[in-house]
C-alpha cells in the first residue's frame, strides 16, 4: 500500500514552482514588513511566524533545484535540504499559524504573493504525511460523506422542511433549467440555519429561480484549506457535475470565504478547464439584485454596526464594496473598522485553522487583532458574510467578555425585505 | 619669458562678491592672525604667496584690498627687490626678482620693518672696516658719497 | 598591482569588464529562469486584465500603506531614506554620470556635489540604521541569513568608500577611488547571485502580485 | 671641474654677496623647495655651512623635455648659484666634452667622489632582461652604465615620469622592456622628481633641499618629495570651489569653459594627480594648464600613458566592454535559456508524474 514520503513532498513542491514563486523568492530581501502584517506574529510577537519563514521549504527547493547558482552549491553540498524533521517542524507555521488571509502578500514591498506560496507549500506538506489531522480528518470525511462535518442531506432535509413551514415558501431542489444552484457550507447549516430562510425569502421576493442540489450541497473544499489539489479537484468537481446536471447558469457560493476562493478562482484550474456556468458570491448576487432593483428593503437597524470583510473575499475575491452597498441599504449607523476591505485583518480561523483543533489557543491569540479593532471603533453589533468568520467571532468575543452579537449580512437583508 | 606675461590670458569670472576674493580672503585672515600676533608679542611673520593656489588675478585683488601705505623701498642685491608698505600698518609685500626682472619670491610680511630691510647684524661687523678703508683711500669715495 | 594607481586601473580596466561580463551573465540567467518556467494557464474567469493592475502594483507598492507605516515606520522611512540616496548618489552625481554616458553614450542632468554629498552622509547613517535595526529587531533576527549581512557590507561598503574617496579621507586618491570601484564591482558580481537581484526582480513580482489581484479584481 | 672645499656662505661672500643677498637667496630658496618662510633663518644657518656636491647626469630612454625644462628654470640667478654651487660633472646634453673624454669624466670624477656624489637619471631603461641593444651609450647598455654609476652614488634622483615610473617608453605594450629607476636600484635612496617634464622649480628645488640639508627630503610611497608631491593638484587646484559646487564646464568652448569651471568631466586627473603645479606654475610662474583651461593629463603618475584617454573623466572605465557585455549576455542567454528550460522541463515531469494524494493515504496519518 502506497503512503506519503518526503520524496512524494518534495516532487509536489517541485510542480509547484512557477515564475511568480521564482520572482518572489530572487526579490525577498529580508525586510519583515510581512511580519507586520500577520496577526499571528503581531499577537503573539513570536519571530517564527513570520510569514516569509513559513514557506522556507519551498524556497530551498527553487533555490537549490531551480536556480543555477543554487544548482552549483548543492553540487558542492553547500545547500541546505528540506527533512522530514523540517517538515515537521515546519507543520505548525504553515498551518496552525496561518490562516492564508493575505495581508502580507498586500504589504509586502518587493510585491511577493506569500499566501499564494503558503498555498503551494502545503501541497508538499500533504504529500509528505506532514498535515494537520484536524485537517486530514475533514479531508477525508468531505471526500467520503460530501461534507467536511460528515454532515448528511437528511439532516438538511429536516432543515429545508422548517423553513418550508415557517415561510410558507417553497425550498426548490434538484430544479431542472433555474438561474442558480445555491450551495451551502456545512457549518452554516448546523451552526446558522437562519441563512437557509434568508435567501429563499429572498430569493422569492426578488423573483430568482433557483434550486439546491441533492447531489451536491457542501460549498466549502477541504482540499483547499489543507492544500491538495488532488482532494481539491474531486469536490469542486462534485459542484461541477451538479451544475452542469442542473443546467445552471449560475453557482452561488455561500456565506463562506475559502468556498468562494475554491470554487471561484481555484476550480477552474484545479479540473483544467473553464466552466460553463459563473459563479457569485451570495453578496454579490444580492448586490446585483439591489442594483438592478430587484431587492427591495424597508427600515433600517439604528443600533451601531460595524462589519468585518472575510480575506477570502474582500482581500482575495474583490468583494468589497458589494457588502457596503447592502448594509447601508439596511442600517444608519453603520461604521467601518479602521483596516478594511482590502486591508482587513484576519479573525485567525480562517486557512483552515478552525478545523485544526492543535491551533485552537493561536487562534485565539490571533483574533486579539480583530478585538482590538473592534474596539477601536466599539459597535454595538457586528455583520459579516461568513460562517467560518462569524464562528470566531463570537467565541472570541465571548471569550473576551465582549457582548457584541455577530449577525449574517444575508440575513439582516432578509429580515428587512418589503413585504408584498 | 617676460614676453609671456604679454600674452592676454583672462578668465571671465563671476561679478558675486565671494568670487569677487577668491583665494584672497583665507590670507587676509591669516594676516589679522598674523597682526595680532605682532601685537601681542612682537613677532613677525612671512607668507610665502608663490605657496598659495591663487586663481588668476587673485593676487591682484589681495593687494588691492590691502592698499598702498606709506613707504616704499628697493634694495639692489642680487637683482632688485621691492618693498611696499600697504594701507594696514605693520603689514608689508616684499617681492623679490633677480636681475632680469623675473620674480624669485613674493611675500607678505607683518612685521614693524621687514626683515630684509635693516641693516643685517652680519653686515654691520664689517661695517667699521669698510669705513675705516675708506678713510684711509683719500678723499674720492667720500666724494662719491656726498 | 603593488602600487595605488595600478590598483586603479585594474579596477577601471579588466576588473570592471569582468564584474560587468559576471553580472550580465548571472542577471540574464535569474531572469530567464524566471520567465521561461512561467505560469500555468488560468482558467478561472477573470474580473479584470492583468496589465493594467500588475503595472499599478509595479508603482504603487513603493508606498506603504498607513497601516504597516504605524506598525513598521523604521522600516519604511529608513528604507526610503537610504534607497532614495542611494539612487541619487548612483544616478545624479556627477561623476557617475559620465560613467554612465561612456557606457550609453548618453546621461542626464547632475545634481551639484554638496548635494550628492549630504544625501550620501544621511545614507551612511540610515545604513547603519538598518544594520542595527536587523541586529536587533526580533523578526529581523530571526530571518536573517550570512547573506543578508554580506549584502548589507557591501552595500554600505560602496557609500562608504565613495564617501571617503569624495573627502578625500584615504590617501592617496587613487586607491581611495580604485577601492570605491572595486567595492562597485564586487556589488556587480554578487547582485545576480544574491537578493541584491530584486533591483530587478522586484519590478516582475510585484507585476506578478498585481496581476494576480487584479485579475481577482483587488487593487494589491 | 674641480672640487672645491669652501663652503656656499664663503663662496657667496667672495663673490661679494651681501647679507641682504644672501637672505634674499634664501628665501627664493625656501620658495623653491615649498618651504614655509618660517625657515628661512634655519635655511640661511645650513646653507652658509653647505659644501658643493658632485652630480652625474645620465640620460636614457628620453626626450631631453626633462633637461629642457630644468634649464628653463624660471630663476636663472639663483639657478645659476645652484648649478654653480654644485659640480655637474656629467651630462650628455649640456657637456661640451664628447666621445672617450665625456666618459673619461664621468669615471674620474665617480672615482675622486666615491660614496658622495649625487646621481640623475633621466629617461627610463630597458630592464636587465630585454634585448641591450634599444639603447647603448658608447657600446654600453644603459643597465650595465646605471649599475656601474649607482655603485658608488650618494643617492640617486630619477628626473622625469620615464625615470621613476618607465614613462611613454613603458607604455603598453612597452616594446623595449622599460623599467624605472627603482626597479633597478634598491640599495640606494632614490627620489623621484615625476612628472612629463617635472617642474623645472621642483628639480632644483630637490637639489636646493640636498644642498642646504645634505639630506634628501621627506618622501611618499612612490619615492616623491613630499614637499612637492604631497597634495594633489586637485586640492589646490583653484577651480575646486566650482568642483565643490558642482560647475563644469562640458566642451571646450562652452559658457562653463568660459567662466572658468571645473574640467572635470572634459577628463582632468587632477584629483588622482599628485604635484606642484597649482602654486609653483609654468612658465616663469605665468600660468599652469588648468589655469589655461587644459584638463590636467595626470603626467605625474605612474602609467598615466595608460589610463584611458585624456579627455574622459577620470570616472570612465579604461575599457569600453560593449563586447564583453555582449558576450557576456548572449553566454547569460544561452546557460540561464538552458537551465531555465530544464528546469520548466522539470516542472512538467513532476507534475505529469506526481502520484495523486489519495484519501486511504490520508487516513493512514490519522
Amino acid at each position: 500500500m502506497s503512503e506519503l514520503t518526503l520524496e512524494r513532498g518534495l516532487a509536489a513542491l517541485r510542480a509547484e514552482v512557477d515564475g511568480p514563486v521564482a520572482a518572489f523568492f530572487s526579490s525577498c530581501v529580508h525586510c519583515g514588513i510581512c511580519a507586520t502584517a500577520c496577526p499571528f506574529y503581531v499577537e503573539t510577537g513570536d519571530p517564527k511566524y513570520t510569514p516569509i519563514l513559513k514557506v522556507e521549504p519551498l524556497r530551498r527547493v527553487w533555490s537549490s533545484e531551480f536556480t543555477l547558482w543554487g544548482r552549483l552549491m548543492s553540487t558542492l553540498g553547500l545547500t541546505k535540504k528540506v527533512t522530514d524533521e523540517m517538515l515537521a517542524e515546519w507543520e505548525e507555521l504553515v498551518y496552525d499559524s496561518c490562516s492564508m488571509c493575505g495581508r502580507c502578500s498586500l504589504v509586502c514591498p518587493v510585491g511577493n504573493d506569500i499566501q499564494a506560496m503558503v498555498r503551494k507549500t502545503r501541497e508538499g506538506m500533504v504529500a509528505s504525511g506532514h498535515a494537520p489531522e484536524g485537517l486530514i480528518a475533514a479531508s477525508v470525511r468531505a471526500v467520503q460523506t460530501g461534507s467536511p462535518m460528515g454532515l448528511q442531506w437528511k439532516t438538511l432535509q429536516v432543515q429545508i422542511e422548517h423553513v418550508q413551514s415557517s415561510t410558507g415558501l417553497e425550498v426548490p431542489v434538484d430544479k431542472q433549467g433555474v438561474d442558480y444552484l445555491a450551495m451551502l457550507s456545512s457549518m452554516e447549516v448546523i451552526n446558522f440555519p437562519e441563512y437557509l430562510e434568508a435567501i429563499t425569502k429572498i430569493f422569492h421576493r426578488a423573483g430568482v429561480t433557483w434550486t439546491l442540489s441533492t447531489e451536491c450541497f457542501e460549498a466549502t473544499n477541504a482540499g483547499i484549506q489543507i492544500g491538495n489539489k488532488d482532494v481539491a479537484a474531486l469536490l469542486v468537481q462534485r459542484i461541477v457535475d451538479a451544475a452542469v446536471k442542473l443546467g445552471v447558469k449560475t453557482v452561488i457560493s455561500p456565506e463562506c470565504g475559502h468556498a468562494f476562493t475554491a470554487i471561484r478562482w481555484e476550480g477552474p484550474n484545479l479540473i483544467g478547464k473553464p466552466y460553463p456556468f459563473e459563479v457569485v458570491h451570495i453578496i454579490e448576487l444580492l448586490d446585483q439584485l439591489r442594483a438592478s432593483g430587484r431587492l427591495k428593503t424597508e427600515g433600517k437597524e439604528s443600533d451601531r454596526l460595524s462589519m468585518h470583510d472575510p480575506c477570502n473575499l474582500a482581500r482575495k475575491s474583490g468583494v468589497i464594496d458589494q457588502q457596503r452597498n447592502l448594509v447601508n441599504l439596511v442600517a444608519e449607523n453603520f461604521v467601518d473598522l479602521k483596516e478594511h476591505g482590502k486591508f482587513q485583518w484576519c479573525c485567525g480561523a480562517g486557512g483552515g485553522v478552525s478545523s485544526n483543533e492543535r491551533a485552537d489557543a493561536i487562534k485565539m491569540a490571533a483574533f486579539k487583532r480583530k478585538k482590538a479593532q473592534i474596539e477601536e471603533v466599539s459597535p454595538e453589533r457586528m455583520v459579516t458574510m461568513c460562517a467560518t468568520c462569524r464562528t470566531q467571532l463570537e467565541e472570541g468575543l465571548e471569550e473576551f467578555n465582549m457582548d457584541i452579537p455577530v449577525v449574517g449580512l444575508t440575513e439582516m437583508i432578509a429580515d428587512h425585505l418589503v413585504e408584498k | 619669458m617676460s614676453r609671456l606675461r604679454g600674452i592676454p590670458i583672462q578668465v571671465d569670472r563671476h561679478t558675486d562678491p565671494v568670487h569677487e576674493r577668491g583665494n584672497a580672503l583665507p590670507i587676509l585672515h591669516e594676516v589679522r592672525h598674523a597682526l595680532e600676533r605682532l601685537i601681542a608679542t612682537g613677532e613677525g611673520t612671512q607668507i610665502d604667496l608663490n605657496a598659495i593656489p591663487f586663481g588668476p588675478g587673485d593676487v591682484d585683488r589681495l593687494t588691492a584690498i590691502l592698499g598702498t601705505g606709506e613707504v616704499s623701498a628697493t634694495i639692489q642685491a642680487l637683482g632688485p627687490t621691492l618693498i611696499q608698505e600697504t594701507a594696514i600698518p605693520g603689514v608689508w609685500l616684499v617681492d623679490y626678482h633677480n636681475s632680469e626682472g623675473e620674480r624669485l619670491a613674493y611675500h607678505i610680511e607683518i612685521a614693524t620693518t621687514p626683515r630684509i630691510l635693516g641693516a643685517q647684524p652680519e653686515d654691520l661687523a664689517t661695517s667699521i672696516d669698510a669705513l675705516d678703508a675708506r678713510l684711509q683711500s683719500g678723499s674720492g669715495d667720500q666724494r662719491q658719497a656726498s | 598591482m603593488n602600487d595605488p594607481m595600478d590598483f586603479l586601473l585594474w579596477t577601471k580596466g579588466p576588473a570592471f569588464e569582468w564584474a560587468v561580463a559576471i553580472f550580465a551573465f548571472g542577471l540574464l540567467v535569474r531572469v530567464l529562469e524566471i520567465f521561461i518556467i512561467g505560469r500555468r494557464p488560468n482558467f478561472a474567469e477573470p474580473r479584470a486584465g492583468e496589465w493594467g493592475p500588475g503595472l499599478r502594483t509595479v508603482l504603487t507598492r513603493s508606498i506603504a500603506d498607513g497601516g504597516t507605516f504605524q506598525r513598521a515606520p523604521f522600516n519604511v522611512v529608513v528604507g526610503w531614506i537610504w534607497h532614495i540616496g542611494f539612487l541619487i548618489a548612483l544616478l545624479l552625481f556627477i561623476p557617475h554620470l559620465e560613467l554612465i554616458k561612456s557606457l550609453f553614450g548618453f546621461a542626464w542632468p547632475g545634481l551639484p556635489n554638496p548635494i550628492v554629498d549630504l544625501v550620501t552622509a544621511v545614507t551612511l547613517v540610515a545604513l547603519v540604521a538598518t544594520l542595527v535595526h536587523r541586529l536587533t529587531h526580533p523578526v529581523k533576527k530571526r530571518i536573517s541569513t550570512f547573506e543578508d549581512f554580506l549584502v548589507w557590507g557591501i552595500t554600505f561598503l560602496v557609500v562608504l568608500t565613495g564617501y571617503l574617496a569624495y573627502h578625500r579621507l584615504i590617501n592617496p586618491y587613487p586607491l581611495a577611488l580604485g577601492l570605491h570601484i572595486l567595492s562597485a564591482e564586487i556589488f556587480l558580481i554578487l547582485l545576480p547571485f544574491t537578493k541584491l537581484t530584486h533591483i530587478f526582480t522586484a519590478v516582475i513580482a510585484r507585476w506578478y502580485n498585481g496581476a494576480s489581484f487584479g485579475r481577482r479584481g483587488v487593487a494589491s | 671641474m674641480t672640487q672645491s672645499n669652501k663652503t656656499l656662505g664663503e663662496s657667496l661672500r667672495e663673490h661679494g654677496i651681501s647679507r641682504r643677498g644672501f637672505l634674499k637667496f634664501c628665501a627664493a630658496t625656501a620658495s623653491m623647495m615649498a618651504l614655509p618662510p618660517s625657515l628661512i633663518p634655519s635655511i640661511a644657518a645650513a646653507l652658509e655651512k653647505a659644501r658643493r656636491p658632485s652630480v652625474i647626469w645620465l640620460s636614457f630612454q628620453e626626450c631631453t623635455g626633462c633637461t629642457e625644462s630644468l634649464t628653463r628654470s624660471h630663476s636663472p640667478t639663483i639657478e645659476d648659484l645652484i648649478l654653480d654651487t654644485i659640480s655637474l660633472d656629467y651630462h650628455h646634453t649640456l657637456q661640451a666634452a664628447s666621445g672617450d673624454a665625456a666618459e673619461a669624466a664621468r669615471t674620474e670624477a665617480m672615482k675622486a667622489n666615491h660614496g658622495q656624489y649625487l646621481l640623475i637619471v633621466d629617461g627610463s631603461l630597458p630592464g636587465p632582461d630585454s634585448n641591450p641593444g634599444y639603447s647603448t651609450i658608447a657600446g654600453h647598455s644603459n643597465y650595465d652604465i646605471l649599475m656601474e654609476c649607482v655603485e658608488g652614488a650618494a643617492a640617486v634622483i630619477a628626473v622625469g615620469t620615464c625615470a621613476s615610473f618607465g614613462g611613454l617608453p613603458a607604455a603598453d605594450p612597452n616594446p623595449t622592456g622599460a623599467v624605472s629607476v627603482m626597479d633597478l636600484v634598491k640599495d640606494k635612496p632614490v627620489v623621484n622628481v615625476s612628472g612629463c617634464p617635472p617642474v623645472p622649480m621642483v628639480i632644483s628645488g630637490v637639489l636646493a633641499h640636498y644642498l642646504t640639508f645634505a639630506q634628501l627630503p621627506e618622501l611618499d610611497q612612490y619615492h616623491r618629495p613630499k614637499a612637492f608631491f604631497g597634495q594633489s593638484i586637485h586640492d589646490r587646484c583653484y577651480r575646486r570651489p566650482f568642483y565643490d559646487k558642482g560647475l563644469f564646464a562640458e566642451t571646450f568652448d562652452d559658457a562653463g569653459a568660459r567662466a572658468g569651471w571645473c574640467l572635470y568631466r572634459l577628463g582632468c586627473k587632477g584629483p588622482s594627480t599628485y604635484n606642484a603645479c597649482a602654486t609653483m606654475r609654468w612658465n616663469s610662474g605665468t600660468s599652469w594648464p588648468i589655469e589655461s583651461g587644459h584638463p590636467c593629463l595626470g603626467c605625474s603618475e605612474p602609467r598615466f600613458w595608460d589610463a584611458g584617454g585624456f579627455y574622459n573623466p577620470l570616472s570612465v572605465p579604461t575599457t569600453t566592454s560593449g563586447g564583453t557585455l555582449l558576450a557576456a549576455g548572449v553566454t547569460g542567454a544561452i546557460v540561464g535559456g538552458a537551465v531555465a528550460a530544464l528546469a520548466r522541463k522539470q516542472v512538467k515531469a513532476e507534475e505529469a508524474d506526481r502520484q495523486p494524494v489519495t484519501v486511504d493515504e490520508l487516513e493512514q496519518k490519522l
